[in-house]
């Protein structure tokens, strides 16, 4: 087997795992096999079995229902909120990479302040204070990630700048914007696209812990992190089925999306073909 | 003498540090001319200041002090259209054949590119039209043009390149060390088609290396960098047959006269 | 001397950093929802406030002046050691800071510790056994650390070490350094997983360098060649990262507490959110940023040891 | 006496994303001790690959089979850690491009001390010493202030110095100085050959030359191999091959230096694409039908050089 070849199934193993997870996610509703949210106080922690496949948990709600549910607002909140900071931190990067100077001088001032920021402080202190909703998780994901793109876009923009075809089309008469949008953008693309994955991973784990704090998605809507911090305290021991599966399908998710990374990262690199010249 | 190009007590400083900034004067009081449809030959070693220099003519750095004359007019500080004009007359060919094509881009739509920035041939197909054409002039195939940068050699890399800047059908080549990352056989190739160019078209050339022996071979005058200096300049057999500073001395011994030591 | 001028310029990227830190934790408080000076009044007991109550207040908090003014009056505060009384229970909450502060950084810094140690350690074996099942498992075990959410893993931990095999403590503080075991592990996991994955990343770069190829030409065992030269060489980028991770592991740290029912920052603040505690949110937004700002600062002086370019100053000539 | 290098049927190619790339084809050549030997080639020719493969050097997608004999020893097969003693003591490295080869990070001194107590029980104040010594021979005055610079506190000219000294700190029987003039200006390049000379005449090394400056290695070499694609197609007397070349390939490669006419070799013609012959057949200017056909064998010629064409037979 060659190595485009190892390489092309490892990214079709993690985006298929991915997709899978997606189609469930998406399709919840019609996968389901009961309401997630539906309480039967006399059917409370049941143990896996017929009627309700993965149990119920401590409110008599079906867990298979939940757990199908149970990924849509995170990964919804994670796509949003890392798009956003791509967003912000793509012009502000290219900004301070492609002008330089002064302009430069003022935006890393100020990244270093928001770097200086732990990001997961910042992100409990906005969220417990503006309240547990989708628009201050956003807002707390968007203040505490932009920085991470914007230096990966400095620092590449200030790489791509120097090279020769970016001088060369300067020399052929190019102007910036043509220079910005037709060669720096799609030089720096395949390393935006590896961060954006690698980011949505960490932020579904971000939200997981604020959900597991209470202070992500707030119950009665179903989430995995959620899901797992009602019942760890008590039941862990008694009903660890409510435990395993929430946190196996975290994990499965987050590894697709980290696999799906790391296979891009691979499969992006345009140049392996050429052999080291010796 | 019809001087197409005149440089006149050129000189660049690059200064480093805020605080307190220690200055390099990378290019010192440069000053020489192009001579219409002929090659200025300019020598020197590593860190002369040659690539400098060619940096300000081709109008990506702008000079400390000085002017850059094409057709009597001043071009250093060029902004809008009045730049874009300098760079269809003035092109630049660089060392490196594979950085200098865009990554991403086929070699198609880098060769369309140049067209289009200067709106040449009003259809794809005019300007396809243009580019098979000048593609004979370097003598490649047209299987080429949907290839990438790292699909192609390095010879062939150089030639898309000198192709590319004939599209815009300039008057004057830049030629940056344009062999120095090739093998012999390919740098022969790339020569004979510079110098069969200049025959067809009356292009004019500079010529940057350190390579004297290579000037020697396509110049018409030589000029020979040392220190950010233009330390001599003439007619090519009086630069390489009766050089009178000792660094132009040194370096054609050292392609001549493998024994001896000098400074 | 290009030392001293190197740890000068830290020390001034330093400033405005605090300065951004402290901004930040004071907006929080100007941001939370309600109004100020009814939720003081209310606490003192007056339910149904005259305009001039809220006016006297209003003077009283300071809340009268300018927004930069009652920043900088608050920032004088602050330096003093004063963050101000909670608003639940009427406490100095510096002193409440004071007495917590050491745990969650003892906690931290061990997290830290593990982090750096296994995935240094693991990084560099993956580098020099590149290619080889070690490489493979390795691989494949940072990858799954750094999907396992830190909370889940914790439980997983507990219930292993803990509940079933009775190793150690499920929980407190009582048995010393084996009471933080299971919480440094849980809140190192994913540091563990990146830090590896650096480490080999970088060490095989490193491999790939010229230098790499005259040191084996010069006949070095591949131990010499791997750790003296690759891994030497690829501690600049490492230590950059070690220090941005330390702000993760602090966050962490919040909820590896809450689990392990240690009595550190975290829980004392996630208590303050459920009570809308804002100066206590201030407090801990504010303590946290600078203790990240210093163990930064602390990093960075490492890179005096691992660049020498810093020690005798510029490039060539 | 050091003994001779001999390569028996070399091949290599290394592990590409696309599927393997050949670098070296059924190769084989003896260098003889006590003697210098050009490998000459342009870049792909391989001549990299085979030199760098007698140290085991090469990156590790390349796969190699073959035999490599060292007196008695098998290179290719030998035992890491039995290679390693062997490398730097007696077969040492002048490495290419050398502002890169040495250690950023590591002060010039430990970088020769470590290479001398990697093979010998030398304190680390001696090796320190004898490095000195050394460095004085390559013609630095100040050679302890040197040892105590890193490579970046020196210039390119320094660093070549430096690297060929650090090559030949354990007198090895052997020197492989791998394209030393790559990159370089022509001054540089007269101070490589001069280096190379010196360590020739002094320490009677044997010296295997791997370059693309034919100049060089006709003022430098004993005999001289001409690689293309991965095969040697020329061998014999240094002067005699690059003043008189048999076989059209390094005719071409003569002819196309400035200083000898700059008349390229002929671009490969399309048409002759997808044969099983002569490598070189579709740019040689005196092919025949047959030549596309059938691969032409080795023939040794009366005044003992060896060319693979079928013009000779």
């Amino acid at each position: 087997m060659t190595i485009r070849k190892k390489q092309n199934l490892r990214l079709a193993l993690s985006g298929g795992l991915l997709l899978l997870i997606l189609f469930m996610t998406v399709f919840a509703p019609w996968l389901a096999p009961c309401d997630p949210t539906e309480i039967d106080m006399t059917n409370r922690l049941a143990a896996p079995g017929p009627g309700h496949l993965l149990g119920t948990d401590a409110l008599g709600r079906d867990v298979l229902s939940r757990v199908i549910y149970g990924g849509r607002a995170s990964l919804l909140l994670a796509v949003i909120a890392t798009s956003c900071s791509m967003a912000l931190g793509l012009m502000i990067g290219l900004a301070a990479g492609y002008c330089g100077g002064i302009v430069d001088g003022i935006i890393t001032a100020i990244s270093n302040i928001f770097q200086g920021l732990p990001g997961t402080i910042m992100m409990i202190a906005l969220v417990g204070i503006l309240g547990s909703n989708t628009g201050s998780i956003v807002l707390a994901l968007v203040l505490t990630s932009w920085v991470g793109f914007s230096r990966l876009v400095r620092g590449e923009v200030m790489q791509v700048k120097q090279e020769l075809y970016i001088e060369g089309t300067r020399c052929l008469g190019a102007g910036h914007w043509r220079i910005i949008l037709r060669h720096i953008l799609p030089n720096i693309r395949s390393n935006c696209i590896i961060l954006f994955t690698t980011r949505v991973g960490r932020v579904v784990l971000s939200v997981a812990g604020l959900s597991y704090l209470g202070l992500g998605i707030q119950p009665p809507t179903p989430d995995w992190g959620e899901m797992i911090s009602g019942s760890a305290r008590r039941y862990f021991r008694s009903a660890p089925h409510l435990l395993w599966a929430p946190g196996i399908c975290i994990i499965l998710l987050t590894l697709s999306i980290n696999q799906l990374g790391d296979a891009l990262r691979d499969r992006l690199d345009v140049k392996q073909d050429a052999v080291k010249e010796l | 003498m019809d001087n197409l190009m005149e440089i006149r007590h050129v000189s660049k400083d690059f200064s480093h540090g805020v605080f307190r900034p220690s200055v390099t004067h990378a290019v010192k009081d440069v000053s020489f001319s192009l001579e219409r449809g002929k090659t200025f030959g300019l020598a020197g070693g590593s860190g002369c200041g040659k690539t400098t220099l060619t940096r300000m003519i081709s109008g990506l750095l702008s000079p400390t002090s000085g002017q850059i004359l094409l057709n009597g007019k001043d071009i250093t500080g060029l902004t809008g259209a009045a730049r874009k004009h300098y760079h269809r007359q003035v092109q630049v060919v660089f060392q490196n054949p594979e950085a200098s094509l865009d990554p991403t881009m086929r070699i198609r739509d880098s060769l369309l590119e140049a067209l289009e920035i200067h709106g040449i041939g009003s259809s794809k197909d005019e300007r396809m039209n243009r580019i098979l054409e000048k593609l004979k002039l370097v003598a490649l195939p047209d299987y080429l043009l949907d290839r990438h940068p790292h699909q192609i050699s390095g010879g062939e890399g150089q030639r898309l390149v000198i192709c590319r800047a004939l599209l815009l059908e300039p008057e004057i080549l830049l030629l940056d060390e344009p062999t120095s990352m090739l093998d012999v056989s390919v740098q022969a190739h790339i020569m004979n088609i510079l110098q069969r160019l200049q025959q067809e078209l009356g292009l004019t050339y500079l010529f940057i290396t350190h390579d004297i022996e290579l000037l020697g071979w396509i110049s018409h005058r030589i000029g020979v960098m040392y220190q950010g200096q233009l330390v001599e300049a003439g007619p090519r057999d009086q630069i390489m047959e009766h050089p009178s500073n000792a660094y132009t001395q040194g370096l054609l011994s050292a392609f001549r006269d493998w024994d001896k030591e000098y400074t | 001397m290009p030392v001293v001028k190197y740890i000068v310029k830290r020390l001034l990227v330093m400033i405005p950093v605090l300065l951004g830190i402290s901004l930040a934790a004071f907006l929080l408080g100007h941001i939370a929802p309600g109004d100020p000076v009814d939720d003081a009044l209310a606490r003192i007991g007056v339910e149904f406030p005259t305009e001039e109550d809220r006016a006297e207040m209003r003077a009283k908090l300071g809340l009268d002046q300018s927004l930069p003014n009652q920043y900088l009056s608050w920032l004088s505060r602050v330096v003093r050691g004063d963050l101000g009384n909670s608003y639940y229970n009427n406490k100095d909450i510096a002193k409440e800071f004071r007495a917590r502060f050491p745990i969650t950084l003892k906690l931290s810094l061990s997290a830290l510790f593990t982090a750096v140690l296994l995935g240094v350690g693991g990084g560099v074996l993956m580098a020099a056994f590149r290619g080889s099942w070690l490489d493979k498992l390795l691989r494949s075990i940072s990858t799954l650390l750094l999907s396992i959410p830190g909370f889940w893993l914790a439980l997983f931990l507990i219930t292993v070490f803990a509940e079933q095999l009775h190793w150690l403590p499920t929980s407190g503080l009582d048995r010393g350094a084996a009471s933080l075991v299971l919480p440094s592990l849980a809140l190192a996991a994913a540091n563990v997983g990146m830090t590896s994955r650096l480490v080999r990343g970088n060490v095989i770069a490193q491999l790939g360098e010229q230098y790499i190829l005259v040191a084996n030409a010069k006949g070095l065992p591949q131990r010499v060649v791997v750790l003296g030269h690759a891994l030497r060489n690829s501690l600049v980028p490492i230590i950059t990262m070690i220090g941005n991770y330390f702000g993760g592991i602090l966050g962490g740290s919040t909820i590896i507490e809450t689990i392990f029912a240690i009595p550190g920052m975290g829980s004392y603040v996630l208590s303050a959110i459920q009570n809308r505690d804002y100066p206590v949110i201030q407090g801990y937004v504010l303590i946290t940023g600078a203790t990240f700002v210093l163990i930064n600062l602390a990093i960075d002086l490492l890179y005096i040891a691992a660049d020498p370019k810093i020690r005798v100053g510029g490039g060539a000539q | 006496m050091t003994q001779d290098i001999q390569i028996e049927d070399l091949n290599v190619y290394f592990e590409t994303a696309s599927g393997p790339v050949y670098a070296v084809k059924n190769l084989s050549t003896t260098f003889h001790a006590g003697k210098i030997s050009g490998v000459i080639g342009e870049s792909g020719s391989g001549k990299s690959v085979m030199g760098m493969s007698i140290l085991r050097l090469l990156p590790n997608t390349a796969r190699v089979t073959g035999k490599c004999f060292f007196g008695d020893q098998e290179l290719y097969t030998l035992p890491l850690r039995q290679l390693r003693k062997l490398r730097g003591k007696q077969i040492g490295l002048i490495p290419q491009n050398p502002n890169a080869s040495l250690d950023p990070v590591m002060k010039v001194k430990r970088q020769f001390v470590e290479a001398v107590t990697a093979h010998t029980s030398l304190s680390r104040r001696n090796a320190a010493q004898d490095a000195g010594a050394l460095l004085e021979q390559f013609g630095f005055t100040d050679a302890g202030a040197i040892l105590d610079r890193y490579s970046f506190q020196m210039s390119g000219g320094m660093n070549q110095r430096l690297v060929s000294a650090l090559g030949l700190i354990n007198q090895p029987g052997w020197v492989i100085a791998d394209e030393p003039t790559k990159g370089l200006d022509a001054p540089l390049r007269n101070q490589v050959y001069r280096v190379l000379r010196q360590i020739y005449r002094k320490n009677h090394s044997s010296m295997i030359l791997i370059t693309h400056d034919l100049l060089l290695a006709r003022q430098l070499c004993d005999d001289i191999r001409v690689m293309y694609q991965g095969q040697i197609v020329e061998q014999g007397d240094a002067r005699a091959v690059i003043d008189a070349p048999k076989h059209p390939y390094t005719a071409g490669l003569v002819g196309s230096l400035p200083s000898r006419g700059m008349h390229p070799i002929p671009l490969p013609d399309p048409k002759c694409e997808g044969h099983s012959g002569c490598p070189f057949y579709p740019r040689c200017e005196k092919a025949t039908a047959g030549c596309a056909e059938h691969p032409p064998g080795e023939v040794t010629l009366p005044d003992g050089r060896k060319v693979r064409c079928r013009l000779y037979g």
